[in-house]
């Protein structure tokens, strides 16, 4: 028998976990010691999250043991896992609507033995706990559906730190994440590894795992497809890992043929909450990115576009009319509109056949009324192919993977077919080999005609598939990038306000 | 949520012989499945073993159909609206307000039958229109605001009968339901016709499915770019005009009008519709399913009126035959 | 405040002098009646109401019904609204005063007598006299005109009520002639129909009744308000039932003289005598003093009305004036106009 | 959800002076925030400045904060429940079924009031408990849960009591809610210490805070570390508390037990529960609402009763007086 001090933290070996049809996850062995950040890497749906979900009593398994800090555990709630010192930062963002942020960040942990909740603690602690993760300015009582997405991942990161945990496991905590607030989430984990917390990050970028993790296991299938250690880290090694291939090769991102075709959106002075005085021109076919750090105004910049919120000055033509009162009337005109967030645009309970077709129903309509149910089946299943969907077509769209949810998101105005095509993040949680395809995606889109709009946290997507990039930063346009580029400079300029 | 806990509960221990735990998952994915049948199925059949001579019989089977009628025409009109994700508690004024039109027009002003029809409609109509907008507008719960509506209706229902059971209605209005067509009476036509528009509505029409996003997620169902309003209207108005049909149908096969016509019609639909739910483990609200409450709770009351048993204790039965096939045997709705 | 409190107020007598308004036959003191009246969408409520606003116009008196719709919270609320405004006395028509203790006690100390009448409700040390009718001599009539009806042997199916005492009375009362009647009836079966939904449940228990025993030829329906649905679930069943009920409601006596309506009889009473003696009651005790009677009611006859007797269209088994005009004389008598 | 369109709406047209500009959107802030409360004071002052003799006496403000008191004390439960996402429809079930155990252990076992109102309320905790454990199994919906158990304990009520009403309650019990402390009846001292409580409850404590969460993203709760099904079921206890209280009081106040006691209690604390959400632009369910929508309901209907409207005038308008406040007035509930 090993010492108690030699025993890892927590401990999986033959975890087995099936779901009606899928077999999410086959005899898995995995562990984590304290002090120890491990990678978790692999395709999307591959079954990361349901493997930490099981180590965070989120989830049963049907076969397998599970040791945690030297006994046996077998939880049956997430409660009981916390109170053996595991929390996980879940991959969607669930938190509770009509609460403050404050409550949010200490959900569940609001009162001591009497009951009573100390409001003014519980503010103090969450101000520590927002500062800490970068939110300073967000205020403790906040209603929390009035914050970003990008600001609610941060606050449910705050939420698993509040817990205080062992071994904390973060599911894609970098996913849509801007550069300077990754850069803040880095030191955090790393500082946490050294005072013993046993660390779990999911992640499909990378180079922030080389960077970050001292081991890295490599799922594939359900499987463990491999695992590295801290001097065998190296990204194309790990790009094997994930899908078997090395990844495809992208081409240079091409000037459009038509840059002086005409113009599908004009703005001049545009102005909404935070951006303010933008000039800006699109034409069509191209294929444009749009950079920034936190709160740059990228997505409020896309919502004005799209017709989603309506500008407070300048003027803004699009598709050759003045931008339309409602997103219901740009969508009519040719507008596809992925917000960020994909919470906020699926329906949890219907099928992913439904969440798909939505936008597009209108089109496959056969009789006045009916939809065409096998030219829909035909349509979802054909674009589902295109983005590389795992999953059952007549499955709720909650169970999907995280990364499958998104390319939902993406497939509904693939299938819907726009002229402008205004994309928020379409590409967060998507494994690297998806991303790619993806990306071929909407090259080939662009060279259609279709004019694509890209707002992106990560620059070195922008490098990889934009041929100009609109960097913002506070609102303002800070700089404008054509090809060829590098992913430094865009955060260069970003900075540069 | 306890979707997990209850997944422990039927998790069967390490132990147990290879076949017991292939065998446990198995019925229990199937009495998640099938429960609801299951226990429907064994309900009609101990009425039959109990009272062969009355239950197993066509001219039964008929009458619980017909006095349902009415009852399946407000159910499949709620399963749509509460699809959207609101109430309408609207029915009941409207049940009162359309039969007064529909009696009072015909014996206040001698209009025909038809005319009676369309003035129950219209009020439907009109109360869809306004429960829809009002709903939609967003300003207050749709539970409040179409309980509201239902009082203003049941009060100028009273109002213009000057609260008088009237009962000189027309032969011909009678006939409405009176009549049958090759046997079947024509109330359980009309309920099959407007239950089978409503399933194609909810099954394979656009509209159909944009109330199912509207109830899943509204915001997500704008940023689909789906006219969130207009659908929600018009879920009220098809409810409305449901209501005004049952209305006419109740009015008609009751052979009067009484002030109190619609009272107490609140509860059952609803009763069917969220039955319904669990029925072939659909978990949302469908238009099959609700057929099925509908008729569960048609047969079981007419089951123990005929097998005399004690009011009181039928009540008991009731409640406990919904509580044992919707908590023991079905599957978990979410 | 109000200024006429009590009776002691009504002895001084300041009449008006003479002058009596249209439609007054006598010369009182102007007194306020407050009468709850449980739901006047029922006709035998509005009947009685009737007759105390035109006993009341008669008395030159202010009457105020308040309609409680079948609310119990409404019942509360008149009987306090009442005792804050201090009527001279309060009229109960099928509803008891229990919910509303406080403005028994209130009325009581304003020396405001409390009447009840109609329904059976239950005994009561607030009422100062009850005057109601009797359920059990109403529905016997009814019953043995159902055996009288069917020599060949009277098969009954009973819709019932169990929870209001006056529909329990007027079971018990049938069970009571069918035990004598030596075989010749048989209660074949019963069933209960919901008070908060009575068109629906009753039309379904009928049509369920006649679908399990086709024998039954007599329905007994225990309220007035089954007579409609049931009614329409004989017919669309076509079954030769014949329905018995109770009341001379305007719609029944419409199905009786309708030739092949299936409403066979009802069983009724003037109800507006009570209504009347009470006023006469108070009258007495408001300008002599004299104790109100709790034994004022004379023998009330009980009448069965039929296809044969029911009276022809547009008249009534009562008529309110002949209930009225006795009383009307002798008030003008005793309180004549100078 | 409509929000945005109604910012549009309430939107001043660009070329509009500003004066204009500046005062219409703080007018429509300040009807959102208080235009409930402002309808509601308008209403009283009507009633007063119509009939001031009865309608601003003292004891006229007691009967109806009296009567009221039940309901109150359902509603302040209900708002707790219906926090957490769910429906407890078993009250009038309970109403019953206390009622009838608590007057029949006097008049059948001759025990005193004390334990009589113990009975009533173990029967309102033993129905808290089953409906908290059957919403918590989460296999069905609490909709028809609950509404199936207020079936069963209302055929209880009946068969228990031989669906008698029953008259002869002891004095001792009708003191219970005929009392009074300084001119205040008891019932009313019972209904504001309930209420402090709720209201303590759902602000101040974890417990409080726990149900909202629960009602507003379970499994958030769940991953919190929330209990969420003993939350849940403390939830349905408390009211299946509060309902045994209500059923004490209403039984001690109307002096008798009827089996139709509870019947008919079911739409109004809902109404009051569902007017708070719109009290102060709270948009959630909130007891100080719930107060004030319960006095709004008493007030109408006490006001109405005294003005001698007619019935049907009378729910035409208690109908649109609400919708008028809620939707015209009041602030958009999300
Ligand atoms: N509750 C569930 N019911 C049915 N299938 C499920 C459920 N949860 C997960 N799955 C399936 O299990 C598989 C693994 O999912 P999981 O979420 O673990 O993937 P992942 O590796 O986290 O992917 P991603 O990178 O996209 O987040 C997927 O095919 C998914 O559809
Ligand atoms: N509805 C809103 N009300 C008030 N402020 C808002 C609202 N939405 C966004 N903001 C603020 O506007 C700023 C820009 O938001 P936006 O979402 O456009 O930023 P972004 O560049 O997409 O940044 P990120 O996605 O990294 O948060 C943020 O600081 C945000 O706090
Ligand atoms: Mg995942
Ligand atoms: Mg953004």
């Amino acid at each position: 028998m090993a010492p108690e001090d030699m025993e890892p933290l927590a401990q999986l070996k033959g975890i087995d976990k099936r779901f009606e049809a899928v077999h999410a996850v086959k005899g898995v062995d995995f562990e984590v010691g304290a002090g120890e950040v491990v990678g978790l890497i692999g395709a999307n749906g591959a079954g990361k999250s349901t493997l930490v979900r099981i180590l965070a009593g989120e989830e049963r398994f049907d076969a397998g043991s599970m040791r945690v800090q030297g006994a046996d555990a077998r939880f049956a709630s997430p409660r009981q896992a916390l109170e053996r010192g595991i929390a996980r930062m879940p991959q969607e963002l669930t938190l509770v609507e009509g609460c403050s942020v404050a409550e949010n960040i200490l959900l569940g942990r609001l009162s001591a033995a009497s009951g009573i909740v100390r409001w003014r603690r519980v503010r103090a602690r969450a101000q520590v706990l927002l500062e800490r993760v970068g939110l300073d300015d967000v205020h403790p009582d906040q209603p929390i559906e009035e914050l970003t997405p990008v600001q609610q991942r941060l606050v449910t990161i705050a939420q698993a730190l509040a817990k205080g945990p062992e071994l904390l496991i973060l599911d894609e905590p970098s996913a849509a994440l801007p550069v300077d607030a990754a850069e803040r989430l880095f030191p955090i984990v790393r500082q946490l590894a050294d005072e013993g917390v046993g660390i779990v990050y999911i992640s499909h970028r990378l180079e922030e795992i080389v960077r970050l993790c001292d081991r890295v296991v490599a799922m594939r299938d359900g499987r463990v497809a491999g695992t590295l250690a801290r001097g065998e880290l190296d990204v194309e090694a790990m790009v094997v890992l994930v899908g078997g291939r090395a990844l495809a090769e992208e081409p240079e991102p091409i000037a459009a043929s038509n840059v002086d075709g005409e113009a599908v959106v004009r703005a001049e002075g545009l102005g909404g909450r935070r951006v303010n005085g933008l000039d800006l021109e699109l034409r069509r076919g191209e294929l444009v990115g749009i950079g920034g750090l936190q709160g740059s105004g990228r997505s409020e910049l896309l919502r004005l576009l799209a017709g989603a919120q309506q500008p407070s000055s300048g003027t803004l033509e699009v598709l050759g009319a003045p931008v339309a009162r409602s997103l219901r009337e740009s969508v009519k005109r040719g507008v596809g509109y992925l917000p960020e967030g994909r919470a906020r645009t699926l329906f949890p309970d219907l099928p992913v056949m439904m969440n798909t077709s939505i936008a597009a129903l209108e089109r496959l309509r056969r009789l006045w009324l009916l939809v065409d149910g096998r030219a829909e089946r035909a349509a979802v299943r054909e674009i589902a192919d295109d983005v590389g969907l795992i999953g059952a077509l007549d499955a709720p769209v909650k169970v999907l993977s995280g990364g499958n949810q998104q390319k939902v998101c993406l497939s509904r105005w693939l299938l819907r077919g726009c002229d402008l095509l205004l994309l928020d993040e379409p590409s967060a949680g998507v494994d690297v080999h998806v991303r790619a395809e993806i990306h071929q995606l909407l090259r080939q889109l662009s060279a259609k005609g279709i004019t694509v709009v890209v707002a992106s946290a990560e620059p070195e997507e922008l490098a990889l598939l934009c041929e100009r990039v609109i960097v913002l930063a506070e609102g303002r346009i800070s700089g404008e990038l054509r090809s060829p580029f590098t992913a430094d400079s865009v955060v260069a300029v970003s900075y540069a306000a | 949520m306890s979707a997990s806990e209850r997944a422990a509960a039927t998790e069967v221990p390490p132990g147990a012989p290879v076949a017991t735990r292939r065998l446990l998952p198995l019925l229990a994915r199937l009495g998640d499945r099938y429960g609801t049948l299951v226990g429907f199925a064994a309900m009609v059949l101990l009425f039959c073993l109990l009272r062969p001579s009355t239950f197993a019989t066509w001219d039964d089977l008929r009458s619980i159909v017909e006095q349902a009628s009415p009852i399946l025409v407000l159910a499949v009109g709620l399963t749509l609206v509460l699809s959207t994700g609101h109430f309408d508690l609207s029915f009941p004024g409207i049940l009162n307000l359309a039969s007064a039109g529909a009696v009072l027009i015909m014996t206040e002003a001698h209009e025909g039958w038809a005319i009676a029809v369309l003035i129950g409609l219209a009020i439907g109509l009109v109360s869809g229109v306004i429960a829809g907008v009002g709903v939609a507008s967003g300003r207050a719960s749709s539970f409040i605001i179409t309980l509201a509506l239902s009082t203003i209706w049941s009060g100028l229902a009273i109002g213009i009968s000057g609260a008088r059971t009237i009962t000189d209605v027309p032969t011909s209005y009678l006939n409405i339901t009176f009549n049958t067509v090759l046997g079947i009476p024509n109330a359980v036509i009309v309920a099959f016709c407007v239950t089978l528009v409503m399933f194609s509505l909810m099954r394979w029409s656009a509209f159909g499915r944009y109330t199912q996003a509207l109830g899943s997620n509204a915001s997500a169902a704008r940023l689909a770019g789906i006219r969130v309003s207009t659908t929600q209207v018009f879920a009220h108005v098809l409810f409305g005009l449901c209501a005004g049909i049952a209305a006419i149908l109740l009015s008609s096969s009751s052979g009067q009008y009484t002030p109190s016509i619609g009272s107490g019609s609140l509860i059952t639909p609803f009763v069917a519709v969220f039955f319904g739910t669990s029925v072939l483990a659909a978990r949302r609200f469908n238009v099959f399913g609700t057929v099925v409450g509908t008729l569960f709770i048609g047969t079981l009351q007419t089951g123990m009126v005929v097998l005399e048993i004690a009011p009181w204790v039928s009540e008991v039965i009731l409640g406990a035959a919904l509580i044992l096939i919707l908590v023991a045997v079905a599957k978990r709705s979410r | 405040g109000s200024s006429n409190k009590g009776a002691s107020a009504s002895n001084k007598g300041s009449s008006s002098s003479g002058s009596l308004a249209p439609g007054q036959v006598a010369n009182v003191k102007k007194e306020t009646i407050g009468v709850v009246d449980l739901k006047r969408d029922a006709p035998i409520q509005d009947r009685m109401d009737e007759a105390l606003e035109a006993g009341g116009k008669a008395l030159g008196w202010d009457v105020k019904v308040t309609d409680c719709n079948g609310e119990p919270e409404k019942v509360t609320a008149a009987m306090n609204a009442f005792a804050n405004e201090h009527v001279n006395a309060m009229i109960v028509e099928s509803i008891g005063v229990e919910s509303a203790p406080r403005a028994v006690q209130e009325l009581e100390e304003a020396k405001a007598p409390i009447i009840a009448i109609g329904g059976s409700v239950p005994a009561n040390s607030a009422y100062a006299a009850q005057y109601t009718e009797n359920e059990t001599e109403l529905a016997t009539i009814l019953a043995e005109k159902i055996v009288e009806d069917h020599p060949e042997g009277a098969k009954i199916g009973d819709i019932t009520l169990t929870i209001a005492p006056a529909t329990v009375a007027r079971n018990e009362a049938l069970k009571e002639v069918v035990a004598v009647s030596g075989g010749k009836a048989e209660i074949v079966t019963s069933a209960q129909f919901e008070l908060e939904n009575i068109v629906s449940s009753t039309e379904k228990i009928v049509t369920d009744m006649l679908t399990a025993h086709p024998d039954i030829n007599s329905i007994w329906g225990v309220a007035d308000d089954t007579v409609q649905p049931g009614i329409a679930a004989i017919l669309k069943k076509h079954s030769n039932a014949q329905l018995y009920s109770f009341y001379s409601d305007p719609s029944s006596l419409e199905a009786l003289r309708k030739k092949g309506n299936p409403l066979a009889a009802v069983a009724d009473v003037n109800l507006q005598e009570g209504a009347i003696v009470a006023l006469d009651q108070l009258v007495g005790y408001f300008q002599k003093n004299t104790p109100i009677d709790p034994n004022a009611l004379p023998a009330l006859p009980y009448k069965i009305i039929d296809r044969e007797n029911v009276p022809p269209e547009g008249e009534e088994t009562y008529p309110l004036k002949e209930t009225l005009q006795p009383y009307e004389e002798k008030w003008e008598k005793e309180y004549p106009a100078k």
